[in-house]
């Protein structure tokens, strides 16, 4: 079977598929007709039709799940008018009560709070079982069985990741304390209602 | 949080704190002024930004995520070394603050009095006269509060971090084309005659009826039989007895379909119905006799 | 703009949205960021771009709410294992219910019951009888009429049987001595089976 019809027909499987395919299942596509495409030729493949979307809107990604063909961030711009509802957004509260999950799993909800020094509510747990990034891996040996939650591979695959290790690395502890101010953009946007404040009052 | 714990907020004097104040010892580069000397900088007023105006409640609201972030932006505000912290200066900001969530009718949480209180024992521990003859250098009290602002801060970053990743449906999104032709075919599960007979067994050995039954191979296609016999028979129809033969199975077949209908008729599943002496046999589906269905049961178990 | 870019978003905003696009909302894209992009150059673009996927398994549709990119049926052959969806496998609960249908036919529904002390879910004996492994040979005389289940043909052609008779004896089964039998084979093959079972249910 010539490498460009392959390339076509995996390009068309990703578009045809609604969730990322793994590269066993794109082998599959083969077997009855084109034994002789193995793993290697599909990942050859798959390499080429990346190269093809070089330019292009499109990129070959491989998430936890599979391979899947998505649209490039820089297209996001453009593409804004299609969406009638803003993409969802998620709050500090949610993002850090995820990231302790994802790199502290599995971990439960007080161990959780005893990181945030806050109560955890009890919503953000839900939308994220909900959105299935999280689930109970457990339940810890002590009283009351708290359960123990740990991420998912949609988790993964929504943020575009293969792997739990391609997590960006958490901050070392700096014994001297770190120096970069993370709320930089926050304290700036303190300031700039402050400001708006400032002048309505002035009127 | 209710009216009764706003008396609590007052934990620390509002007057100046003493200047000779132990934390000032351990931190020379910090000599304590009425507020505070910062990288040696006097700071004689409270930061413009401790003011915050009642339009920006909801802004503050969702800037703070807890005690730990509001300290953690205290102290990274005036940049004070996280492991050197001035806590009668902060512990002072802090308690500021909750007031000024309290005067703007802020429901306060729970867990920013705890810090508070937090602070407070830390100070009072600190304020309290060190032992002389201590050989092991003593753990600044200040030591856990500021392990747990670093860790707190480790995943505060880790979650700007997690934001900025290019995820789904923000940055980028799934591409799919129409497939036409979609033929989508459900495949039905497999299952092994091994699994049956262990499923059979299983359910055998948790029946205490089952328990001693053996089931004897003959037995076997005689109830086989006995259902093809009712089919034979349905919608009731009557079918001559020599019919429901077939010669062609031969012998064995013809026994084990005699036996069939025995077992049937004893069930009175089945009727017979000979209209004349030496007429044909007529056999059909009973109909209307009362049988309690354990006593068909009971004459096979047994 | 330049023409290779416009098909570029064009491609992408047609592979992001779910549903066929009208030309207007294509033009619309460009509205704010580009707008000497009128409908003509959209319709242009698309052209360039049906001629780009000339070759591939993709095709640009015109549909009556719009433009879609879509899969060429000539790729249907391909992607039809991707169709192919591996079901769950049978409940224990199935498996048990047919295997007292196979062994103590005729039986009713509430026979079945008795037996293994639960009620049957009206689900697997659907199920049953969709697969024609089981069918209706009469109805007990009893109040309620109930249904008598029996098996059929396609149930001894699935496993392979002559006759039911070939089903293994549960009293050969529980034997702990050496069998002579000529489902002697079978009945090792069984019980492996079963310690198989037994470990992986205890994981």
């Amino acid at each position: 079977m010539e490498d460009t019809e392959i390339k076509h027909v995996l390009e068309a499987a990703l578009l045809a598929a609604t969730k990322p395919l793994p590269v066993d299942k794109l082998v599959g596509l083969f077997v009855t007709k084109a034994p002789d495409v193995d793993k290697e030729i599909v990942l050859n493949a798959l390499t080429a039709l990346a190269n093809d979307y070089e330019d292009r809107g499109l990129q070959v990604q491989e998430v936890a799940s599979g391979f899947r063909i998505q649209i490039r961030s820089r297209m996001a711009g453009w593409l804004q008018p299609l969406w009638e509802e803003r993409p969802p957004r998620y709050s500090r509260a949610l993002l850090e009560t995820l990231s302790l999950i994802a790199y502290r799993q599995p971990i439960t909800r007080s161990e959780i709070e005893d990181v945030r020094g806050v109560a955890v509510n009890p919503n953000i747990i839900r939308t994220m079982l909900e959105r299935e990034w999280i689930r109970v891996v457990g339940h810890r040996d002590v009283p009351g069985k708290p359960e123990m939650f740990g991420t998912t591979k949609q988790f993964l695959d929504y943020f575009g990741l293969r792997s739990i290790d391609e997590l960006p690395a958490l901050a070392e502890i700096n014994e001297d304390g770190p120096q970069v101010s993370p709320q930089a953009d926050l304290i700036e946007g303190l300031e700039a209602v402050e400001e708006d404040a400032a002048a309505s009052e002035s009127n | 949080m209710s009216e009764e714990t706003r008396p609590n907020l007052r934990l620390v004097p509002p007057e100046p704190p003493p200047v000779n104040d132990s934390e000032a010892a351990g931190a020379p580069a910090q000599r304590e002024m009425p507020f505070a000397v910062v990288e040696g900088e006097p700071i004689t007023e409270l930061p413009r930004d401790l003011y915050i105006p009642p339009h920006a409640l909801q802004v503050f609201l969702e800037a703070f995520e807890g005690p730990l972030d509001l300290l953690l932006y205290l102290i990274r505000r005036q940049n004070i070394d996280i492991l050197n912290i001035p806590l009668t200066q902060i512990t002072k900001q802090y308690v500021e603050y909750i007031d000024l969530m309290n005067e703007i009718q802020f429901e306060l949480a729970g867990e920013y009095l705890v810090m508070a209180a937090t602070l407070a024992e830390i100070k009072s521990r600190m304020l309290l006269p060190r032992p002389v003859s201590e050989d092991a250098e003593e753990e600044d009290p200040r030591a856990e509060l500021a392990r747990r602002l670093q860790e707190y801060e480790r995943f505060k970053k880790a979650a700007h971090d997690l934001d900025c990743l290019e995820r789904l449906e923000r940055d980028v999104f799934p591409a799919e084309a129409e497939v036409v032709e979609r033929r989508v075919v459900t495949k039905l599960p497999d299952i092994t005659l091994k699994e049956l007979v262990i499923a059979f067994q299983h359910v055998v050995s948790r029946s205490e009826n089952f328990a001693h039954h053996h089931i004897r191979r003959e037995a076997l296609s005689v109830r086989e039989r006995m259902s093809s016999v009712l089919v034979a028979l349905e919608n009731d129809q009557r079918v001559e007895f020599s019919k429901l033969f077939d010669p062609a199975e031969g012998k064995a077949g013809v026994t084990v379909t005699f036996l069939a209908m025995l077992e049937l008729l004893k069930e009175t599943l089945i009727e017979a119905v000979q209209a004349k002496p030496f007429g044909p046999i007529h056999i059909r589906a009973a109909k209307q006799q009362s049988v309690e269905p354990s006593e068909s049961s009971e004459s096979e178990r047994a």
